[in-house]
């Protein structure tokens, strides 16, 4: 089991050398030179050379990656030229007010997922069932951007006038202390992401309530209840665990449009600022920072996988 | 007293097509009563209907299960609120499923699969010397550490006792088993098959056998009802009912049997290297670790039929497909009419590709479904040969009628067939290019009894008229005086004895040979 | 074939219900962008009044062009995009997904774990990361947004060549010395039809949404165009003044995702149903 | 002004960026302290006390202290809030002495002096002395550290004290307006020991806490030589870089002043009772720069087409919301010399397809760059295309990001936008349309011109400069290749119990940044 683990681990890390590597060669090819776009209308041949010395413009490709690489794993991201500041006070901010919106997203759709999904496919088949998958299934279609302007409509400026429709922390204080303002981006995470991890959850449910396991244990006449929390949930968990990783992982992507939407102080704000600006080292940061969330959270919901499979716990008998 | 009584039995599905037709039987404590039939005949629908329980799709219509523990009065299971139907479930009427490996729960220990049988119902004495005592009872050691270990740590013949001991743990009135040993070897079946007696016996356990496999029967029921598109056409004493079969079906079915007294052995005298179409040499296939064949040496004469018996595991699938080269890394050397064949088909020449052709165990898989019956059999044609359309659609009609396959199917896709017509049109395709060898892996296997029967009608008859050799491979030895000439035993990748069928089956020379034969059921 | 597929997924009331959805919304930007202008008597770049003010049936945009001529127009080239980048995506991703199920070793690694490094990059981030390098161009959309759905067409299309290269009927193929090419466009794609239909609907919504979505951080479709993800940027500012700038293209995004999605759903349950039928 | 700060980087994405916007307006309206309370505009004689909070756009981690290199606009603020220069130009645009009292030229306009104001102080309570003075453009025109304002002070040779309050600039070559050049904010008197991180000069305000890219907070500066002024305690900037954000901050009363409302919104603000608007002319502009040095808009005849067939009433409703002024092709109105009596150029398709035909480009295609540079910016450039397109004309819209924009072919861009502050007209020359200037996108350098505008540097007398400058701006208006369609409103916006702000003409949003005059009514002052 340990070897699998590391086996995995060891492919985690490659991935993502390999995401590094496209990452840095990506932002190679941008247009315009980043010390000519720093000094704007004051670049002057000195400036600029002068600025391309201060920036490691001059030396190798290969060394430049390296630089960068080896800033990146001692935690330091880089330079960015739009705000003419460290990478790091950058993102410090907002990379905790993106794991705010991240969490509270997946700790409330995660468990309603679950529980709608099993709940969907106990009844499967019966009008309840029906409403919960049409229901799921519609709200699954729709673009995150559009279920977040559909909830400012609904809650804040058209319908209800309830909830502030963007986020207007004061620079500095940190986005928790205004709860009103994270419910509408939270909302719209929950309601992007819960309609996948219910379907999921359905799905694999109805499978394994329909596996013989699960139909041997009835036919032992244990209670339903039972039947449900020790032989068909365990089943599930592997599989559920996969959803919620991958839901987890969407949201690190997917928070930039809801970010961008109510003016987030976030990540994903930060990357659409970042490439609008074409500010090379702050998109490679976040890129790489996303990267880095989907591929920790796959891996531990790999060894989740593992750990609770005693298949592969255990040793198979000669 | 009448342990369970099953009257009138209507099931439908839910979009009230009928399964089951007014189905009754019921069976004595102690007794064993065989419910017998094909695929599709409903027969575990009776089976799980005796513990009220419907797969998805399906709902009673009509009829009651009346059951009644020891000493109790009977209740009929079908009315009882969900609750109570649930209490007589794994305490009264219990269940051994056809699969193990699929029925056992494989994120608990086993030991506590079996003790939760005895909790969920309140099992008034100790329950962890309860499940000790059945552990043993099924022939497993019923140590801690043993309790503790997990279904998939367990081989099949394990896990089934495991499932049996589950059934027996509450000392249940009724027993039902639904084909309990589909799948393991004929050594395993018949201790499984004692265990069940036994237990049955012991406990004066009323046992419901639901099989497909008339041996099976022979061997362990006391009365037999005969299941046919759901309903029951015949039932009996087994003895009666196997040796005088009242109703047509029952006939047919019992014709259909393959006995190993069989008819007569074709055996001629052994003249090794006597004209030889296909020899092998020193085969040898590994898969990473495991060697699956350690060296077989087999020849096929021209005309002559040969069976590869093996049990599962035994290797005789790769030894068949190694011939054909779809085993690119066996090694040794297989030679045609002396002319060394690539261990790859891309390899070979397609007039070497015409002359060994293969047919496939499963006709559910070896036939593309997005092509027409005729295209598949079109395709050997295509690749291998110059025929042009028209020289093609000709020889395509040819072998179809061949194989006795209607023309109107040659047009229909290999769903709107039956298996039996996929087989047909499957060995219709390895015909078309009038092989000189055609190997048959296990081609009858996936196929009902009845099935079978006709389809080793057929390949018998095609090898008289078209004077070609055959390799027969499969697991049952019962089939070989139906088809062979000649036996070679396969065991662990290596042959481990050969010769005609007469002297193979009347004189068996290895160990393993006689406990195979021995271990077969018979009518 | 898949046509007996579509036959069958089109039985169901709720692929009824979604092609009647996306069948309203396509209807509406083809009819729209052609005939939009003798609807309402603008040009989608005419201005009908000053900037946020009710003119006309839905107001006008931030520039005072008429919001319902916009929306009118603004349909068509999201269509477009959505079908051309999921064209690329499982053109791109079945190829690569049986090349790599058939062939298996190495091959079947290096795409696999290549895609794998594509995956692990969400779709919109890799998306952003090229319009960051290049700039916010049509034909950049399509092939970004068509590459990063390849590994996930791949993985499914691999999944599926694997499960069909285990029948026998390929080892029957092989048998007869079919070649690899052959094999996969004859024997293999006709089997595997089911699943890739169910991606291609998959896709469609998804390309959909991240066109839109795209155009709506200002990073996709530019102006002067009209388009429904930029109309809802450009108008939002003023969602209280003149909602319908926002409003309409927010539901013609909605209805149309939501009837490919239930078009895709009804696809794989008839596919679910078949392979059941046909086992 | 100086050149490089005439950029707001602010509008990086403008009017598109501006998100929900208003979105939050009734829901915050709500809680804002002014709710209950009774208030109305502010009269009667200025209040002292209370401390205000404000609103800037833009801003970021590089935001700075340094008197003599503001970038951005919190930049901005703070330097005129925290130094001053030698003069200012005030809210009519007119120069007005700020620390010097007097600021007078030699008959040949060689050698200018400044009288410094007596007893003006620094904030540590040190009197300014001339060698802060001749220090402080030391630092300025540093030739190692160049600083903003170093570029328009090139015919500077030296700066002399000569005596307890007077400095002397000697000037390399005569300069009319040199006076105009030392009115620019970015040339802070500082004193000749300053350390950025001891920020200190004379302005109204000394500096409190400094968070860059976040807030800023300063205190009254006791010494400051205005009586009375500032009347505020305290003073708050804080940086927003989303324009709706700034916009809700006003809305629930987070801030008391922002600048920079989008025009669209000025209707929606303006319904708000709680809420006013600072609308203010200005003498700024955004011109469409064509390079007369490239084909095709090397022939006067495009040029002038393409000046011909721009709407500019229809430009200002729709670009500005009706918000601005129509402008003649020619910039610094608030200049004496402005020529108003150059015909107002209207839109004349016929003329368009004549000069077009006579070009032989009847069916122009020409690419326009844009990128949001400025508010309104991506915006103009749609309108005028869609206009173009009546005469036949086809613009096509290549928009980019403002980074790339600046980027390597900025000032290289065959047809492109910009935006500039008000300045009067030789200064803008200076920067923007001699072959010698800084920022000269047009290409402009017709020798006519560039005589003229030599002569009337060192012409003294200002009826014969006016003269000559009528002239440079007659060659302009006929052979130039600035489209300049409008001079728009700088619009801000302030809660009603703010008093002391008035329109503008600079361009710099709330009333030049000047909170020395700004003072809380009641209900503000929290």
């Amino acid at each position: 089991m340990i070897r699998m683990i590391l086996r995995r681990l060891l492919i985690s890390v490659l991935v993502l050398l390999v995401v590094s590597i496209l990452v840095f060669v990506a932002t190679l090819l941008l247009p315009g030179d980043p010390a000519r776009a720093i000094l704007g209308t004051q670049a002057t041949p000195e400036r600029i050379a002068a600025l391309q010395e201060h920036m490691h413009l001059n030396v190798p490709v290969w060394q430049r990656y390296f630089d960068w690489l080896s800033g990146v794993l001692t935690g330091d991201l880089g330079f960015s030229t739009s705000t003419q500041g460290s990478v790091n006070t950058l993102l410090a901010d907002r990379i905790g007010a993106s794991l705010v919106l991240l969490i509270a997203s997946a700790v409330i759709s995660t468990p309603i997922g679950l529980v709608v999904g099993t709940w969907s496919a106990i009844r499967a088949g019966r009008t309840s069932d029906h409403v919960v998958s049409g229901f799921s299934l519609v709200i699954a279609a729709l673009p995150e951007f559009v279920i977040g302007v559909a909830l400012v409509v609904l809650f804040s400026t058209s319908v209800f006038k309830l909830l502030p429709s963007v986020t207007l922390s004061p620079p500095g204080t940190p986005v928790w202390e205004r709860p009103t303002q994270l419910v509408l981006p939270v909302l719209t995470l929950v309601l992007v992401v819960t309609p996948y991890i219910v379907r999921m959850m359905r799905a694999t449910m109805i499978e394994v309530l329909a596996s013989g396991s699960v139909e041997m244990a009835r036919l032992k006449g244990i209670p339903e209840r039972i039947v449900l929390f020790r032989h068909a949930l365990p089943q599930a968990s592997g599989p559920v665990a996969q959803v919620i990783a991958l839901q987890l992982a969407w949201l690190a992507g997917g928070v930039v449009v809801v970010e961008f939407l109510f003016r987030y102080p976030g990540i994903g704000a930060a990357l659409i600022d970042a490439v609008n600006n074409r500010d090379v080292q702050v998109v490679q940061a976040i890129t790489l920072l996303i990267a880095g969330v989907y591929v920790v959270v796959n891996l531990l919901a790999d060894v989740v996988g593992i750990v609770t499979n005693p298949r592969l716990r255990t040793e198979v008998a000669k | 007293m009448t342990a369970l009584d099953v009257t009138d039995l209507h099931v439908s599905t839910v979009d009230d097509t009928p399964v089951l037709r007014g189905v009754s039987y019921s069976i004595e404590p102690g007794e064993i009563l065989a419910l017998v039939g094909e695929s599709g005949s409903g027969k575990t629908t009776a089976g799980l209907a005796a513990l009220g329980h419907f797969r998805t799709g399906l709902k009673a219509v009509s009829g009651s299960v009346l059951a009644s523990s020891c000493g109790g009065a009977p209740s009929d299971v079908l009315a009882l609120p969900e609750k109570q139907r649930r209490a007589l479930r794994g305490r009264v009427i219990s269940y051994i499923p056809q699969d193990p490996a699929l029925s056992l729960n494989h994120s608990l220990r086993i030991g506590k699969q079996i003790a939760e049988v005895l909790e969920v119902h309140g099992y008034p004495g100790s329950v962890e010397d309860r499940v000790r005592e059945t552990l043993t009872e099924v022939g497993l050691p019923s140590d801690t550490e043993y309790q503790r270990r997990y279904p998939h740590q367990l081989s099949g013949g394990q896990q089934q006792r495991v499932g049996i001991a589950m059934a027996f743990a509450w000392k249940p009135s009724v027993v039902v088993l639904d084909e309990p040993t589909t799948g393991l070897d004929v050594t395993t079946q018949a201790l499984i098959l004692e265990t069940v007696a036994k237990l049955a016996a012991e406990q004066d356990t009323a046992a419901l056998y639901i099989t497909h496999d008339l041996a099976v029967v022979a061997q362990i029921a006391h009365r037999v009802a005969v299941m046919y598109s759901g309903e029951i056409v015949e039932s009996g004493a087994a003895r009666q009912v196997l040796h005088e079969p009242q109703h047509s079906y029952t006939r047919a079915l019992m014709a259909a049997v393959p006995g190993i007294e069989g008819p007569v052995g074709r055996s001629e005298a052994e003249e090794p290297d006597e004209d030889v179409v296909l020899r092998a040499e020193r085969i040898e296939v590994s898969y990473a670790d495991t060697k699956v064949l350690r060296g077989v040496d087999l020849a096929v004469r021209r005309g002559e039929s040969v069976l590869l018996l093996g049990e599962s595991g035994s290797g005789k699938t790769t030894l068949s497909r190694s011939l054909c080269g779809l085993i690119e890394k066996c090694t040794g050397t297989v030679t045609l009419d002396g002319n060394p064949l690539s261990a790859s088909a891309r390899k070979r020449s397609c007039e070497q590709l015409r002359d060994v052709q293969y047919v496939f165990q499963s006709p559910f898989s070896s036939l593309n479904p997005r092509r027409t019956i005729a295209e598949s059999v079109e395709v050997p044609l295509r690749q291998l040969t110059d025929l042009d359309k028209d020289q093609r659609r000709k020889r395509v009609a040819e072998v179809l009628e061949q194989v006795r396959l209607d023309p109107e199917y040659a047009d229909r896709l290999p769903g709107g067939l039956s298996g039996g017509q996929r087989q047909r049109a499957a060995i219709a395709r390895a015909l078309v290019t009038t092989p000189k060898v055609l190997v048959c892996d296990e081609v009858t296997s996936a196929l009902d009894v009845s099935v079978q029967a006709t389809i080793l009608e057929l390949l018998g008859e095609l090898r008289t008229e078209l004077g070609m050799s055959i390799l027969f491979v499969t697991h049952n030895i019962a089939l070989a005086r139906h088809v062979a000439d000649r036996i070679a035993v396969l065991r662990e990748g290596l042959i481990v004895e050969q010769g005609t069928v007469d002297r193979v089956l009347d004189a068996p020379e290895h160990e393993y040979t006689r406990e195979l034969l021995a271990n077969t059921p018979k009518l | 074939m898949s046509g007996g597929l579509l036959r069958r997924a089109l039985g169901l009331r709720q692929a009824k219900i979604g092609l009647t959805l996306t069948g309203i919304v396509v209807l509406l930007a083809v009819a729209g962008a052609l005939f939009g202008n003798m609807i309402t008597g603008y040009q989608p770049d005419d201005f009908s009044g000053k900037p946020f003010h009710a003119n006309g049936m839905a107001g006008t945009d931030g520039v005072g062009r008429d919001v319902l001529t916009r929306f009118l127009d603004g349909g068509l080239d999201l269509l477009g995009y959505g079908l051309a980048a999921t064209a690329i995506g499982v053109l791109l991703g079945a190829a690569l997904g049986m090349l790599a199920g058939y062939t298996g070793g190495w091959l079947d690694g290096l795409i696999m774990r290549g895609s794998d490094v594509l995956l692990s990059i969400p779709q919109l981030v890799f998306a952003l990361l090229a319009i960051a390098m290049i700039g916010p161009k049509g034909w950049l959309l399509i092939l970004v947004i068509g590459i990063t759905h390849a590994p996930r067409v791949a993985r499914v299309a691999r999944q599926t060549t694997v499960g069909v290269i285990g029948q026998d009927y390929i080892k029957a193929a092989q048998l007869y010395g079919m070649p690899r090419r052959r094999i996969l466009l004859r024997e293999v794609l006709p089997n595997i039809t089911g699943p890739l239909m169910v991606e291609l609907g998959l896709r469609l919504t998804y390309s959909i949404g991240y066109v839109a979505s795209l155009s709506f951080l200002g990073l996709g479709i530019q102006p002067p165009a009209a388009d429904w993800g930029l109309m809802i940027n450009e108008n939002r500012i003023a969602l209280v003044v003149q909602p319908w700038g926002v409003v309409l293209p927010v539901l013609a995004i909605a209805v149309l995702t939501v009837g490919t999605n239930l078009i895709t759903d009804s696809l794989a349950a008839a596919a679910a149903r078949r392979t059941t039928e046909e086992s | 002004m100086n050149p490089s700060s005439k950029y707001h980087r602010i509008g990086r994405r403008g009017f598109l960026g501006l998100a929900a916007g208003l979105a939050a307006v009734p829901v915050l309206s709500g809680c804002g302290r002014a709710a209950d309370a009774e208030a109305s505009a502010p009269a009667g004689p200025p209040k002292r006390g209370g401390m205000l909070r404000v609103g800037v756009t833009g801003g970021g981690s590089s935001d700075t202290l340094d008197p003599h290199i503001p970038a951005t606009n919190p930049d901005i603020a703070r330097t005129i809030n925290l130094y001053e220069a030698l003069l200012y130009r005030d809210n009519q645009f007119r120069l007005r002495p700020l620390v010097a009292e007097s600021v007078v030229s030699s008959p040949d306009a060689t050698v200018w002096t400044a009288t410094i104001r007596k007893g003006i102080k620094f904030h540590d309570g040190r009197p300014v002395m001339p060698r802060d003075v001749v220090a402080s453009f030391r630092r300025i025109t540093d030739p190692d550290d160049p600083k903003t304002g170093a570029a328009s002070l090139s015919m500077l040779e030296s700066v002399v004290p000569t005596g307890d309050r007077t400095v002397e600039f000697r000037l390399s070559q005569a300069t009319a307006g040199f006076d105009d050049y030392l009115g620019q904010y970015s040339l802070g008197i500082v004193p000749a020991d300053f350390d950025v991180k001891k920020p200190i000069g004379t302005g109204p305000f000394r500096m409190g806490t400094f968070d860059a890219g976040l807030q800023s907070t300063f205190l009254r500066n006791e010494h400051y030589w205005v009586p009375d002024q500032p009347y505020l305690d305290k003073l708050v900037l804080t940086n927003f870089t989303e324009d709706d954000a700034r916009i809700n901050a006003l809305l629930s009363s987070q801030v008391d002043v922002i600048d920079q409302v989008p025009v669209a919104l000025i209707d929606v603000l303006r319904s708000d009772e709680r809420i006013r608007i600072l609308n203010s002319r200005t003498g700024t502009w955004q011109p469409f720069t064509m390079r007369v040095d490239r084909p095709p808009f090397d022939d006067v005849r495009v040029r002038q087409a393409l000046r011909l067939v721009i709407d500019r009433e229809q430009m200002i409703n729709q670009v500005l919301s009706g918000q601005g002024r129509v402008a003649n092709d020619l910039y610094a109105p608030y200049d004496p010399a402005y020529d108003s009596t150059l015909p107002q150029r209207r839109r004349d398709l016929r003329k368009v397809r004549g000069l077009l035909a006579a070009a032989g480009k009847p069916n122009l295609e020409v690419e326009l760059t844009t990128a949001p540079i400025q508010a309104g910016a991506v915006e103009a450039a749609q309108v005028f295309q869609r206009q173009a397109k009546d005469a036949g004309i086809t613009i096509r819209l290549h928009k980019v990001d403002t980074t790339t924009f600046f980027g390597e072919n900025y000032k290289n861009w065959d047809f492109a936008q910009s935006f500039w502050y008000t300045r009067n007209y030789l200064p803008q020359v200076n920067n923007g349309a001699l072959p010698s200037s800084p920022i000269n996108e047009t290409h402009f350098g017709d020798p006519e011109f560039t005589a003229i505008i030599a002569k009337a540097q060192g012409t003294v007398d200002t009826a014969e400069r006016t003269k000559l400058l009528h002239q440079a701006q007659r060659i302009e208006y006929e052979r130039g290749g600035d489209i300049i369609w409008a001079f728009p409103n700088q619009v801000d916006a302030y809660q009603v119990y703010v008093a002391g702000l008035v329109p503008d003409r600079t361009g710099i949003p709330l009333s030049g940044y000047q909170f020395r005059n700004a003072w809380l009514g009641q209900g503000g002052g929290a």
